[in-house]
């Protein structure tokens, strides 16, 4: 040992060149698989936003016109005007009712999984979550409109109203014609969000350090406590993340979306009417225009739209989130 | 005492010499006069199959502080997680015989082990601050308990951190400083003060001086008995100049094979380090002090 | 008892904060049971519905338009697709998520590359397969090839893949981290020996969402890799360059779900909606399948690298 | 119709002129199963050929075309009311059967059994709202409408609706003809229009209620000989003369053994007798 | 000493008492006759705009044993990582000044950290085993650099465990326990154990034993004096007793009001304890042995 302990002594510190360079290869590896996502971005941001401006450098249209609630892109039925208007807040009101009855449900489960469960429980839903994810949204669709859409229907078909005796009514929904509605294109959606938000958020609340969590328990607090005081504020920032992805999945999910939200291009009023996003639009109408026409350049309009909703988003809750670790 | 007679003499004679805590503590409260605030009947720990605490009973009297002595992996830290049931949260602990504190056994299912952990506070061996400020920290249990009060909690953050001998070094940015970047010492005081915030009956202490300077180390102790005149403590250590300090009865487990996790003696601090009646721990305290 | 001066376990404390447990308790398991039963309905509905459907030579035939046909082409497409998606998804993926976990700085770099992935992931699978319909099909003049539907494909799932192994690598305690490079190992050395194995069931995870998704798209291989009915393939035609070859890169691959697609938008014949819910228990028992094939592997993984 | 009688009828390579090669056809979904069908006849004779019927829509089919990534490009509507001329005029159009359409209702909208173009027109205008105005039930009517984009709602809209536009209320729009039927199937009073191929199929027989058009029956002997107007033409779209394998498989689908068995089989209507 | 004197008296006639290390570790190696093995000049440490570390020079001999005591919060952790560079793993720490290990400035960009810290190896306060089997925990390092053979590896693995005391307890399960089933006092030992077997030149200790039992503590003492033969070692402690018995020399930083990190006093570790020169060394030392 004394022996190793010279030879040491000899060795300079400084890195033989060659060296430099071995331990520098594996960080240029993967600087460079972590860049390529700038690259293939950059492409496809760039390809949408090119297609996406067609509309208004092609065709000519005035870039005023997607904020008008008119959808008439078929010249042989009268005057064009593409307003994308009822697309957008379709989007924005199926996803944001998604999150509302997901978020919830997803955390909870995962903080079931993570805090709750016994081993066998969270070995039976862990899988099973998994398995969510790889049923296509054809299926989720078809499920939905075989199942989801008629019980809609059936159960909700009368107008819900509150009267009260004075007042008359203060709060009217008006029952489901068809059962295709937001109410229908946000649950199938919800469900579809789950697993993404629930295992994101699990791994939050996994990667807590188990001395907080002793550390509360012992100071006579109960298990609610510790998870709402502790344990949901440490995890906050990947729950949101978890959302966020939650998010844009629902925003950019399109087949199953299509096939129960009934698919008319009007402004959001009831949740059991129908309405369209701009996935449902995209996906209905890609296929059966050519390219290069003004109807598919609008298609493409919608998509750059959408992305911009999406990264929007993702912005915002970035900031409540930076704004939150700084406190 | 070779070591110390060799070279500490001269500073000795210079410094103030503090009153010799240890045995004035002892002698303040006679043990047979107080009533039992904690008993163990029979209590064994097993992780799996492993028999890690072995058939132990013994009594702590209350207003009293118990330490718990003997060599890493005899089950200390397993025996005291007992009192507060936190042997509970480890997958596969199971105790058996009776823990009662007031006696009410608080191994009975029925038992709310909130309302126990609430009573028996704990200190760990390492510290975990909550990932929150220093204030929030030390306020965390009583807001838990349903005291919002600003001035209250105030004055209850305060009285506690300054007990816990953190006051002076944290007040400035008591709200706006993580309690994870204070350093390693800092912290376990600032564990102190959380568990001092809840007002327990019992405070158990795994190693809670095990991470501090000896300036600290010192506060502590004399917290700590000043605690004992209206709280039961127990403290696992192994310092043993600390247990002789501060503690009233001392409690020896051993490691010795095949007898790991027993219980080879307990009695009086003074008894326990001058006269011992087991072989085993006469080796290990002279180990100490030899 | 009687000497007690404080009082019972059983009755003091504050009776509000446990009534709020037992409630979060019950509605936390609540939660669990109803997303378990919500999969058991799922799950029983296509075993029901494929019961008399699924049989060995429902798997292995070819399908046929006036018999109830088998699947092999089909089934064996989604497999070779999930294959080529997943030899560059996997690699790039983990390596993009150490540099993000390991090596990243706070910089505008890192905000731009985490940007890139959370702008992608917003992207609806149907632009990225027209992206694909004019990138690879037209303009590469590749047609319609499996090779460009992993291709596609790939640029939908490696952001996710990059992301979750980032967090998967993330977790691992920087304690570890510390211990291995204070023994004066390399940073890589120290990535490849502690942080990884460390974080191999996060990434196993990973993998699993990922190919999950590369089972249920289909929107982004409708106008990449093809929307038809194959034939027969001859699996003991191995030359890669001949659009027959099952092997070949080149060549049309109509996966799982985009065939459910097709029969359930226009198919024709009595046999169609048994073949849809045979192909359906199909898909979900293949990724079933994958994710305990893949937990156990990464089990044995963990095992070997950590010895634990 | 049973489909039980194309297999028998599968010709034999002495009838058919066999080229070598691989082709792949792109576009309507409308017609994909009857491209599917013959290339599997096709190549089931002809060893050493390849065809490869995509789908994707008719607008794909002609972007495709026109670009020349496929052989064949399927649509439901002309090219040159969707391509720019240019593109357009390079397309060499190839009719080989016509496809029809018919109007069906839910099953609950019983005595309705024949609408005229006006009473079409009415409903689907949304003048009428109730199909107690043209003599059914009292329920209210629910459109199901195809994609503004689609061959089908183009159509429709051209031969019966005589380019009104349709009714924005109570509707609904869904894709596929699949799609269409299962919705139909479960919404109460609603009516759409789908692929006559689709609605005979055994699979769909009884879940639908199929409509005359003017008392006229859909059918693909009237579909042929003009009486049934709502059917057209579909196209094969050649990127100039077509040669080769693409041309020989587009005799093919003019040969006897398709446009007489197979093409009425599938339920579409032959253009040759 | 009042409460020595007043109570272990009987034990100490009683028990063989070993030799007293520290002096006769001291007496062994003149400092002198040694060559300086690290120099640090006016290091200074900031976290940000805060200063941990202040303006240290300090010289440590070749074989020799170096402690650094001092309050808790007064740098000494901060200064010891700067030692072998961990410093560069936390992010806003930044060092000024040099640190010479034989004469070369390790805080040169130039040098390699990966070469810098297999020389100097460092055992941490929280003990961190790798979550493998002990086996794999000791032979880490060597694998790291290449070693291979399962001879070699075998013997290697040993004489670490062996050297940390930890042999007898672990060997019947070395490759199939985890590092982290051991209790908190046996992990620690495994991680000297792993920086043994990666056999470097320096061996920089944060509070090594505070998470060991006296037992433990003293084989580990012995084991450093027996390492200083060979080996540099560097060692943070807040047990003054420890320092006074292993070391050669002492370090004395503080923490008093803005001079928080300022090295107050360095010297021979016999004079430090008994002739302290600064008044603030004197407080320190007394408060713990009074
Ligand atoms: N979670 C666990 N699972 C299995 N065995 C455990 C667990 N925790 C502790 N042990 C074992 O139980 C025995 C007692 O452990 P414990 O931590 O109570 O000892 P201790 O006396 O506190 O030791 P130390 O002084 O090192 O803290 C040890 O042998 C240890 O390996
Ligand atoms: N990562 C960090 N960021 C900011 N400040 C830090 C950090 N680590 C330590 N400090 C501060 O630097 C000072 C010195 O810390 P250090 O851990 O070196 O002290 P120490 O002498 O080792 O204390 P202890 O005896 O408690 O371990 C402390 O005031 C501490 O709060
Ligand atoms: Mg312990
Ligand atoms: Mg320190």
């Amino acid at each position: 040992m004394v022996q190793l302990t010279t030879a040491n002594r000899l060795a300079s510190l400084r890195t033989a060149p060659g060296l430099r360079e071995r331990l520098d290869l594996p960080r240029r590896v993967v600087f460079l698989a972590a860049v390529s996502m700038i690259g293939i971005v950059t492409l496809l941001l760039g390809f949408i936003a090119w297609q996406g401006i067609q509309l208004f450098v092609k065709d000519g249209v005035p870039v005023g016109q997607v904020f008008s609630a008119t959808w008439q892109p078929d010249a042989t039925s009268g005057p064009t005007n593409y307003g994308l208007l009822p697309f957008i807040l379709g989007t924005i009101a199926v996803t944001a009712l998604a999150l509302l009855i997901s978020t919830p449900l997803s955390v909870g489960l995962a903080l079931f999984l993570s805090e709750v469960a016994p081993r066998w429980a969270r070995a039976i839903v862990q899988p099973a979550l998994e398995i969510f994810v790889g049923i296509p949204s054809v299926v989720w669709g078809w499920l939905g409109l075989t199942i989801l859409v008629p019980f809609l229907h059936d159960t909700f078909r009368h107008d819900f109203v509150i009267s009260l005796p004075v007042l008359g009514d203060v709060f009217r929904v008006p029952g489901f014609l068809t059962g295709f509605s937001w109410l229908a294109g946000a649950l199938v959606l919800s469900i579809m969000i789950l697993p993404t938000i629930t295992s994101v958020s699990f791994d939050a609340f996994r990667a807590i350090p188990q001395e907080l969590r002793t550390g509360s328990l012992a100071l006579g607090t109960t298990r609610w406590q510790t998870i709402r005081h502790i344990l949901i504020p440490a995890a906050l920032p990947g729950v949101l993340t978890a959302i966020v992805l939650g998010m844009t999945r629902a925003a950019g999910e399109a087949l199953a979306v299509q096939m129960v939200i009934g698919s008319q291009p009007v402004l959001p009023r009831a949740v059991t009417q129908p309405i369209e996003t701009l996935t449902a639009a995209i996906t209905l109408d890609m296929g059966n225009t050519v390219f290069g026409e003004p109807w598919q350049d609008a298609l493409w309009t919608m998509s750059l739209v959408l992305l911009i909703i999406s990264v929007a988003s993702v912005v915002l809750v970035r900031l409540i989130n930076k704004r939150r670790m700084a406190l | 005492m070779h070591a110390t007679a060799t070279y500490p003499e001269p500073v000795l004679r210079r410094v103030k010499v503090p009153a010799p805590i240890a045995l004035l503590g002892a002698a303040e409260a006679p043990l047979d006069e107080s009533t039992t605030k904690i008993a163990t009947e029979h209590v064994s720990i097993r992780y799996g199959r492993f028999v890690a605490v072995r058939d132990v009973s013994l009594q702590i009297r209350e207003r009293s502080i118990m330490a718990l002595i003997g060599p890493s992996g005899s089950g200390k830290s397993t025996f005291l997680r007992c009192f507060n049931r936190m042997n509970d949260l480890i997958p596969g602990a199971k105790v058996e015989g009776q823990v009662c504190l007031d006696g009410e056994n608080v191994t009975d299912p029925d038992v709310s082990v909130v309302e126990l952990r609430r009573r028996v506070g704990m200190v760990f061996q390492r510290p975990n601050p909550f990932p929150m400020s220093i204030y929030e920290n030390v306020a965390y249990g009583p807001r838990r308990r349903g005291m919002n009060g600003r001035r209250q909690l105030d004055e209850l953050v305060e009285t506690s951190l300054k007990r816990a001998a953190l006051w002076d070094e944290v007040k400035d940015d008591l709200r706006r400083k993580s309690g994870l970047a204070l350093s390693g010492g800092q912290q376990q005081r600032l564990c102190i003060a959380r568990v001092l915030a809840t007002e327990p009956e019992v405070i158990l202490m795994d190693e809670p001086a095990s991470a501090l300077d000896p300036v600290s180390t010192l506060r502590i102790e004399e917290l700590m008995r000043e605690l004992r005149k209206a709280y039961t403590i127990v403290i696992v250590t192994h310092n043993m100049q600390q247990a002789a300090r501060v503690s009233d009865v001392t409690a020896f487990f051993t490691m010795a094979e095949d007898r790991a996790g027993y219980l080879v003696e307990v009695g009086p601090t003074g008894r326990i380090f001058t006269r011992p009646t087991e072989r085993l721990t006469e080796d290990y305290i002279s180990g100490r002090f030899g | 008892m009687s000497a007690s001066t404080t009082p019972s376990l059983h009755l003091r404390g504050s009776r509000r904060s446990i009534l709020a447990d037992r409630a979060a308790t019950v509605v936390l398991w609540g939660t669990g049971a109803f997303v378990l039963l919500l999969l058991g309905s799922i799950i029983v509905h296509f075993g029901i519905a494929a019961w008399g459907v699924v049989s060995p030579s429902f798997v292995l035939s070819d399908p046929s338009d006036t018999a109830l046909g088998g699947i092999l082409p089909i089934l064996w497409n989604s497999i070779y697709m999930l294959g080529l998606t997943m030899l560059i998804a996997v690699p790039v993926g983990i390596l993009g998520g150490i540099y993000m976990s390991e090596y990243a700085g706070d910089n505008k770099l890192t905000e731009a590359i985490r940007f890139a992935e959370e702008a992608i992931s917003s992207v609806p699978s149907i632009v990225v397969g027209l992206f694909g319909l004019i990138l690879f099909v037209d303009n590469f003049h590749m047609g319609f090839t499996a090779l460009g539907g992993a291709l596609a494909l790939t640029m939908f799932n490696l952001p996710l893949m990059t992301r979750l192994s980032e967090q998967a690598l993330r977790a691992v305690p920087q304690d570890e981290r510390s211990a291995s490079l204070a023994l004066g190992a390399t940073k890589w050395q120290t990535i490849q020996h502690v942080v990884v194995p460390l974080a191999i069931p996060g990434l196993v995870t990973s993998i699993i969402l990922t190919a999950g998704r590369v089972f249920g798209e289909a929107a982004v291989l409708l106008f990449t890799a093809g929307l038809a009915t194959p034939a027969h393939y001859d699996f003991t035609n191995f030359n890669l360059g001949d659009p027959a070859s099952p092997w070949s890169p080149l060549r049309p691959c109509t996966t799982m779900a985009v065939y459910i697609y097709k029969l359930q938008s226009e198919g024709l014949g009595i046999y169609v909606s048994k073949v849809v819910d045979g192909s359906a228990a199909i898909l979900i028992s293949m990724v079933l399948a994958f994710n305990l094939g893949a937990r156990l592997v990464g089990r044995l993984l963990t095992r070997r690298l950590t010895a634990a | 119709s049973s489909s039980g009688s194309t297999q028998s009828a599968a010709p034999s390579s002495a009838t058919v002129n066999c080229v070598a090669g691989s082709i792949t056809t792109a576009g309507s979904t409308a017609l994909q199963p009857l491209i599917d069908a013959a290339a599997k006849q096709y190549v089931a004779a002809c060893t050493g050929a390849t065809i490869n019927v995509q789908g994707g829509g008719s607008g794909t089919g002609l972007s495709q075309i026109a670009q020349g990534t496929v052989q064949i490009g399927a649509s439901d509507v002309l090219a040159n009311s969707k391509l720019a001329t240019p593109d357009a005029d390079k397309l060499v159009d190839h009719i080989v059967a016509k496809q029809g359409w018919i109007m069906v209702t839910n099953k609950d909208v019983t005595g309705v059994t024949n609408l005229t173009t006006a009473q079409a027109t009415d409903i689907w205008t949304g003048k009428v709202t109730n199909w107690k105005g043209v003599g059914g039930p009292d329920l209210a009517i629910v459109l199901i409408l195809r994609p503004a984009s689609s061959g089908t709602r183009a159509t429709f809209k051209k031969l019966v609706l005589d380019g009104a536009n349709e009714a924005t209320g109570n509707t609904l729009t869904e894709d596929s003809n699949g799609a269409v039927t299962t919705a139909i199937g479960t919404t109460d009073g609603s009516t759409s229009v789908i692929g006559f191929a689709y609605y005979q199929d055994p699979a769909n027989a009884g879940k639908l209620n199929g409509l005359q058009l003017d008392g006229i029956d859909a059918t693909t002997a009237n579909m042929s000989n003009g009486t049934y107007k709502l059917s057209a033409d579909g196209h094969l779209y050649t990127l100039g003369q077509p040669s080769g394998l693409t041309a020989a498989f587009l005799d093919y689908m003019m040969s006897p053994a398709i446009q007489n068995t197979l093409i009425p089989a599938k339920g579409y209507g032959p253009v040759v007798h």
